[in-house]
């Protein structure tokens, strides 16, 4: 029996440890449930996982040193799940000693440094763009207010929708993005994006913040509709605010409604006693998919021929590991998934076609 | 009575104080002289409990003050004038003046009182009253610090270099002051550079040096010994 | 101190970066490396924080935020207008000298605590500024793919190195400029006055120092080795984002500083080194690593509070205490 | 002039909030001087204490916040005895460092039981109250009121009582202190605990506005470390109007000129201040 | 006495703090060569009054001429640049830096080097550190210290402590020295050395002004006697004449007009 270990460098502690640690969550059930099925074969021999988790607390040099530091372990796969640091350990991936970046973000950057070792988890959200604008432009009018987060992401998100938005003909008023990490009180932010009367606000950040955000909007006596970004999750944010106070929003469908994924919700509750997100949910197949990605390349230390089997692992994996149904990973790298949007109307979640436009 | 019993008192490796005795009966000045650096602030300290000695020990009607505390020391009616001052900068005169009392906190009356009588003995502080104590010149201040002591009522005084910085009248009146609290039965220990006044209205005298007391008498044996002549009335 | 301990400390210094010059020699790996390349950089940051701090005694919390104008500069010089690293790295160090200066113009109009929240409030308004600044820091995403100095890579490879090991070549002899500067501004009858504006600011302008006037050049002289160590940094990570710029960082610094001990020659380098190392050993601990480093941090104020080298010079004392005991007549 | 109307609320709860922080701050920092970084760390604990308190023991509101009130004071106290009595002599910077170490264990600690996710309190008055279309919520009402209250509170206790003045008597001088009868170990940690038991008080009303996360100290740490030196050391109305001025900044300064740059124009008045008056708006002189 | 040349020179001098005026309308001459000194009842303005000089307060109203120049508005190291060294009421000095340190930041205002010269080791650097060290060592053999120049200063007794002030004072090759209360915890013993070493420094060519309130001192050192009383010139002249002027008697002497001990009571004695 051999043990391979899998790196991972992401925030554990500070502002931002909830979000690397619903990561870990994911990476950690999917080689918990590896090792309790015997591990994989990897040329008839037998292989299990172990997670190396450390501390980056969102810093990219501190996750530079880190990668270095698990690559100098012989370590040939490792997760980072924040642009930063994916961006500074991307030139090292190629570096001698070689090794498997399997990105979590949905920075369009990622891709387009074209980088051979990259593995991308995360759908684009640029695909979001288009449906959620017209659902709401349809059902509520064509004025947008926005208050989404400063974060870099929140940031290309706010200028995604405001361009879609404008395409399809509507107006957009001033940009009032505020830190949902930072922010004490969000009724100034509100009261100043309600003051242009808009139809439609585009709000999101981390979830708890995002329903303080739309029970201001409520409470001040807004009656729109929100657009809310995909890091937000209704599953999360109807449990600080009324389902009633989320009425006429679209946003990611709950990973807990997904068909398929009963198992793993239930697997993760109990686990976790919490309610599982996309971060645990994304994380999760991806791990499952390098694994299967082994087995396929017949090696587990070579990360160009693990990375070669990828869209067939992809193609490959097992309905009991599916959260989301994923179609393959294209030739850049990146993980082809269904994307899954709902709205909500009458505190029940609906789930909206969504037209792919890009790949 | 302050009974002093073989006290030693170290600063890491420095020894300041020599296994050391005195006593202080009712109803008496004591006055301590010695050069710079002899181990009288030192002294003065340990009695108060700020410094914890080494070795030996120091009783004031037979309790002991050698706890290490300093708050014990004045509810027993010890209360010390301390080389330095020691005031409360930024608060007002006033206010320091009332924390003298701090131990007959229950007794508000007693206090008014013996403010009063402070203020008679110092009238400039009236004036000074409520201004910041750090913003008095440096003789007001060791008024400040002579008066805070007496707001404590105590039986024991110590007083350590007094006169530090005042003027020549107002040396005579700490000097009278100290005499007429004495009189109301306080017993003082006094430690002084102006051996010539002390020794005027003391009633007994101890000699330090280099941390070991060399001499003792009672004022008028002191004052006609030849060595304390020379080195500490300038004659 | 005296001009034989003078010596002695000299020959010390020179044996300790002949033997960390020799140290790549050893093919260390990558991780190690990297270690060592972030710990010189980072006792270049607490060098700089030492002389402001340490020497003249005022406390400024704006320290990081140098370190990132320098990184920045160097990042937006090279990558938005072209200019070769050893051009942007000089012009870095003097715009952090600048505006030290200006800083310290204004802020030392404050003392004491009030200097230090003044600062802090700078450091946090850069840090902002850097994170909104979009247009020209890049703002919430960083500034991606700084490159490595130019030339370095075939320097390395010349010297049958790679990149990293170039890179702790340069790291190493930017160290010993920074520990010489630092050991020329402290043992200088300017940085005697240094010693005297931090022992007491009053006593010192009536012993005839021009005391304004000698924080301002501390401050320039602090500022711009922040700056250099900054340019450094940003070329080796080749990703800038500005958290890095922040008041943690500069808090982290001068824990090292304090651990090393404040106002040596030696503590920020000590102190630097072990912390990183420490900080490193202490992730095989997870989610107990703030758990045991909060307390130690606690304990080492406590009871080694002046720091490594302040420890090591008390020892020292003790051995000569009687010499000292007969001080006191 | 209702949107007006509105952020003038907004502006006044905000500054209710970091008032109530602050004010715990004012006494250990202001007055005893000694930095307590770990203040932000007593507040994210006073926080998750109510927060337990509610969830766990299924108590109501004001139990709960009388408990955690009543648990950090105890905390503080310790860390008084444990840690800032021992590094009374020594430089600020070293209880400074020693106050952001109790902070990382705090936040380490608090993220390992409750976990790293927010955690949310429901407001115990729910609803809102809507004058001539400005909202306003109870909670901010409350926590308006609360600030009030207390900085008068602990105005007359500092200033009126005899115990206010022997906290500001040993802070001054220590030795001193205890030469006229204080006994300053137990001064000191009454002071701390008050000061704990306002940080806790103040974050169990702001909680239900925002979200309980471990790290809700930092940004909190900061402003209010600002808020008390813009108003002034040891000032207790100083360090109120600090509050509401840096609150007022913040809102109408994010309103009129980028919310994206509220914060740096909060930073940037609390620069401007102590440039112009370098010992804060409320002490006179150096 | 009255005809030698005045070094300082003061018209109308005045400080306000609130509602206070801590000095008022004082003109003075103080003369070169001698020992000028300054009494009067605590709080009278004495320190103040040398604060003002030494440029550490900013005079309300009123100017300040030393040695012919206008120095009203200087600031402190500006100040002792020109020849006006101080001590202060409490000893201060640098405890944990070496006696010679001490010295030698006092001659700091006698040398140019700058962070430059510190940092290129220019000649100026290496001119200015020997200029500092002979300076600072010739300072301490005049207070007789040079046997201790390497101690830490705190080590050395309250009386050694005092002359290191000194010592500092004098390393600025001063004109002017400013003594405020030098004897003030000294016995007699200590008192006369400390006599005999201002009386050496005047012999030297300097020129002394000290505050004291022992009046042992002031008799038997002082050329003038110039008195303060609520911040007010009330008397100025020979010791003789001082402590024969009522006014001087009633608000500051007693019965000590004569030089005597302070505070006895038992009469007698007169030093
Ligand atoms: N905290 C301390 N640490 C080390 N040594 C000390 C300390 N305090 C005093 N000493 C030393 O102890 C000795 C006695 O000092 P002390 O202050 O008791 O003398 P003193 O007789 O009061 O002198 P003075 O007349 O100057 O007040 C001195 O040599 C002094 O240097
Ligand atoms: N910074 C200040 N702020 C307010 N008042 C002050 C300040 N400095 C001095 N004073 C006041 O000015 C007056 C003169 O003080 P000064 O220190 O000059 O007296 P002094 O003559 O030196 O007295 P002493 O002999 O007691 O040292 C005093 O009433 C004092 O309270
Ligand atoms: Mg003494
Ligand atoms: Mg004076």
């Amino acid at each position: 029996d051999r043990v391979v270990n899998i790196g991972y460098s992401g925030p554990l502690s500070g502002g931002a440890a909830f979000y690397g640690k619903d990561v870990q969550s994911g990476l950690d059930m999917a080689i918990s449930e590896l090792n309790k099925a015997g591990g994989i074969t990897v040329k008839g021999e037998k292989v299990t996982f172990k997670l190396v988790a450390l501390d980056d607390r969102y810093l990219p040099n501190e996750t530079a040193t880190n990668v270095r530091r698990l690559t100098s372990q012989g370590i040939d796969i490792v997760f980072v799940p924040h642009s930063g640091g994916i961006l500074t350990v991307q030139p090292l991936t190629a570096r001698d000693p070689e090794f498997l970046l399997v990105a979590y973000s949905s920075e369009p950057k990622i891709l387009e440094s074209k980088n051979p070792l990259t593995f991308m988890l995360p759908p684009r959200f640029d695909n979001y763009f288009q449906p959620f604008v017209s659902t709401q432009m349809k059902a509520f009018g064509k004025k947008l207010g926005m208050i989404g987060t400063t974060s870099a992401y929140g940031k290309q998100w706010a200028e995604g929708v405001t361009a879609e938005w404008q395409k399809q003909g509507g107006t957009v008023g001033a940009n009032n993005g505020v830190d949902y990490n930072t922010t004490v009180d969000y009724s100034s932010a509100v009261t100043k994006a309600l003051s242009e009367k808009p139809d439609v606000l585009f709000i999101g950040g981390p979830s708890q913040p995002t329903a303080l955000v739309v029970k201001a909007a409520r409470e001040q006596g807004f009656k729109g509709g929100f657009i809310i970004m995909d890091q937000a999750k209704f599953e999360q944010m109807d449990q600080v605010v009324p389902k009633s106070y989320l009425d006429g929003s679209v946003g990611v469908y709950p990973t807990i409604l997904f068909p398929g994924t009963q198992v793993f919700v239930a697997q993760y509750q109990r686990q976790y006693k919490k309610i599982p997100t996309s971060e645990a949910g994304l994380n999760y197949m991806g791990m499952n998919v390098v694994a299967k990605a082994m087995e396929l390349a017949g090696t587990t230390d070579d990360p160009r021929a693990i990375r070669a089997q990828l869209n067939a692992a992809a193609k490959a994996l097992p309905l009991s590991k599916t959260v989301y149904k994923m179609l393959g990973v294209t030739a850049d790298g990146h993980a082809d998934a269904e994307f899954v949007i709902a709205s909500v109307k009458g505190g029940q979640y609906t789930k909206l076609r969504l037209s792919k436009v890009f790949k | 009575m302050l009974d002093v019993q073989n006290l030693r008192v170290n600063y890491g490796p420095f020894t300041a104080l020599h296994d050391i005795g005195l006593t202080v009966n009712p109803g008496e000045i004591v006055v301590l002289l010695g050069a710079n650096g002899a181990g009288k602030s030192t002294l003065f300290r340990t009695l108060s409990g700020l410094q914890r000695p080494a070795g030996g020990a120091a009783t004031w009607n037979g309790t002991s003050l050698t706890g290490g505390r300093p708050e014990f020391n004045v509810a027993h009616g010890v209360a010390q004038c301390p080389e330095g001052r020691l005031l409360f900068p930024e608060l007002s005169v006033q206010k320091n003046l009332r924390l003298g009392a701090y131990v007959h906190r229950k007794d508000p009356a007693g206090t008014e009182k013996e403010l009063q009588r402070v203020y008679d003995l110092f009238p400039i502080l009236v004036e000074k009253k409520h201004d910041p104590a750090g913003s008095l010149s440096g003789g007001q201040q060791q008024m400040v610090a002579i008066a805070r002591a007496l707001m404590a009522r105590p039986q024991l005084l110590l007083l350590d270099e007094p006169s530090l910085g005042l003027a020549p009248l107002v040396v005579e009146q700490v000097f009278q002051t100290v005499q007429r609290v004495n009189e109301a039965g306080v017993s003082v220990l006094l430690a002084e550079q102006n051996a010539f006044a002390a020794l005027g209205i003391a009633h007994r005298g101890y000699v330090l040096e280099s941390g070991k007391i060399t001499l003792q008498g009672t004022s008028g044996e002191l004052m006609n010994d030849d060595r304390v002549r020379s080195a500490y009335l300038g004659v | 101190m005296t001009p034989g301990a003078v010596k002695v400390g000299q020959w010390g210094w020179i044996a300790a970066f002949v033997v960390a010059a020799l140290f790549p020699l050893l093919r260390p790996s990558g991780y190690l490396l990297d270690i060592g390349i972030n710990v010189m950089i980072w006792a270049m940051v607490a060098y700089g924080l030492n002389v402001i701090l340490g020497y003249t005694g005022q406390l400024s919390l704006a320290h990081a935020g140098f370190f990132g104008i320098g990184a920045y500069t160097v990042g937006i010089l090279t990558l938005k207008a072209g200019w070769s690293f050893w051009v942007a790295w000089p012009v870095a160090v003097a715009l952090c000298a600048v505006l030290g200066l200006l800083l310290g113009l204004v802020a030392f109009r404050t003392r004491g605590d009030a200097f230090a929240i003044f600062t802090l409030g700078v450091g946090v308004i850069v840090m902002l500024v850097i994170n909104k600044w979009d247009a020209l820091t890049g703002g919430n995403e960083g500034l991606n793919g700084v490159n490595p100095p130019a030339g370095l890579e075939a320097l390395s490879a010349g010297l049958g190195l790679k990149l990293s090991g170039g890179f702790y070549y340069l790291a190493l002899i930017s160290l010993a400029l920074t520990v010489l500067v630092a050991a020329r501004a402290r043992f200088s009858v300017f940085g005697r006055s240094l010693i005297a504006v931090r022992g007491s600011e009053d006593l010192a302008r009536s012993a005839g120092i021009d005391v304004y006037s000698h924080k301002l050049r501390a401050m320039m002289l602090s500022t711009a080795i922040a700056g250099f160590a900054g340019g450094l940094y940003a070329v080796y990570v080749g990703f800038l984002g500005s958290a890095v710029t922040g008041p943690v960082t500069t808090f982290t610094v001068l824990l090292y500083l304090l651990v090393g001990g404040l106002g040596t020659l030696a503590g920020p380098l000590i102190g630097t080194a072990l912390m990183y190392v420490l900080t490193q050993l202490l992730q095989g601990l997870a989610d107990y690593r703030y758990i045991v480093f909060g307390p130690l941090l606690v304990l080492l104020v406590m009871y080694a509070p002046h720091g490594l080298c302040g420890l090591w010079d008390r020892v020292r004392a003790r051995r000569a205490a009687p010499t000292k005991a007969a001080a006191h007549d | 002039m209702t949107t007006f109307m509105q952020q003038l609320f907004n502006a006044l709860a905000l500054g209710g909030v970091y008032a109530l922080v602050a004010l715990g701050l004012t006494l250990v920092y202001g007055v005893m001087r000694v930095p307590n970084f770990a203040h932000g760390g007593l507040y994210m604990l006073g926080a998750y204490f109510c927060y337990a308190a509610l969830s766990g023991l299924g108590i109501g509101y004001v139990p709960a916040l009388l408990l955690s009130a009543l648990g950090v004071a105890v905390l503080a106290a310790g860390l008084e005895r444990l840690i800032f009595y021992p590094l009374r002599n020594a430089p600020h910077v070293h209880p400074m460092i020693a106050a952001i170490g109790v902070l990382f264990f705090l936040e380490a600690a608090v993220q390992l039981i409750w976990g790293p996710d927010f955690k949310q309190i429901q407001e115990p008055v729910p609803g809102i109250l809507n004058v001539g279309g400005v909202i306003i919520t109870w909670q901010r009402l409350i926590v308006i009121v609360a600030s009030v209250l207390t900085m008068l509170g602990l105005n007359y206790f500092l200033k009126r009582t005899l115990t206010g003045t022997t906290i500001e008597a040993m802070s001054q001088n220590r030795e001193g202190a205890r030469l006229v009868g204080i006994d300053t170990n137990r001064v000191g940690m009454l002071t701390f605990a008050i000061s704990g038991a306002l940080a806790a008080v103040g974050a169990s009303l702001i909680a239900p506005i925002n979200s309980v996360a471990p790290s809700m100290g930092e940004v909190m740490n900061l402003k209010v470390f600002a808020i008390i030196i813009l108003g002034g050391m040891g000032s207790v109305p100083g360090a109120i109007v600090g509050a509401f001025l840096l609150a007022f900044t913040e809102v109408f300064g994010g309103f009129y000129i980028s919310l994206d740059f509220a914060d740096v124009i909060g930073f940037a008045m609390l620069v401007l201040v102590l440039a112009l008056k370098p010992a804060g708006l409320f002490r006179k002189g150096a | 006495m009255t005809e030698s040349t005045s070094l300082l020179d003061v018209q109308g001098l005045g400080i306000r703090f609130g509602g206070l005026d801590a000095v008022k309308d004082v003109t003075a001459v103080i003369p070169a060569g001698q020992i000028t000194a300054i009494i009067g009842p605590n709080g009278a303005g004495k320190s103040t009054f040398f604060n003002l000089i030494s440029g550490f307060y900013q005079p309300t109203a009123g100017s300040i001429r030393f040695a012919g120049e206008d120095i009203t508005r200087l600031k402190t190291h500006e100040v002792v640049a020109r020849g006006i060294a101080r001590t202060f009421q409490t000893t201060t000095i640098y405890r944990e830096l070496s006696v010679l340190d001490n010295a030698m930041i006092g001659h700091r205002v006698r040398t140019r080097a700058g962070l430059w010269d510190a940092l290129l080791r220019t000649g100026r650097e290496k001119r200015d550190e020997d200029g500092s060290r002979a300076g600072a060592l010739q300072a301490l053999e005049r207070v007789g210290l040079s046997s201790r120049a390497h101690l830490p200063a705190g080590a050395l007794t309250q009386e050694g402590q005092k002359r290191v002030g000194i010592a500092m004072a004098l390393s600025s090759d001063p004109k002017l020295l400013l003594l405020d209360e030098p004897a003030a915890g000294m016995n007699p013993e200590e008192t006369v050395r400390l006599m005999a070493l201002i009386r050496d420094l005047v012999g030297g060519g300097l020129s002394v002004a000290l505050v004291e309130h022992k009046m042992s001192l002031v008799m038997g050192l002082a050329d003038r006697i110039l008195v303060l009383h609520h911040g007010q010139k009330i008397a100025q002249g020979t010791p003789a004449e001082v402590s024969r002027d009522p006014a001087v008697v009633e608000a500051y002497l007693g019965s000590h007009a004569h030089g005597g001990q302070m505070g006895q009571r038992t009469g007698a004695d007169h030093a």
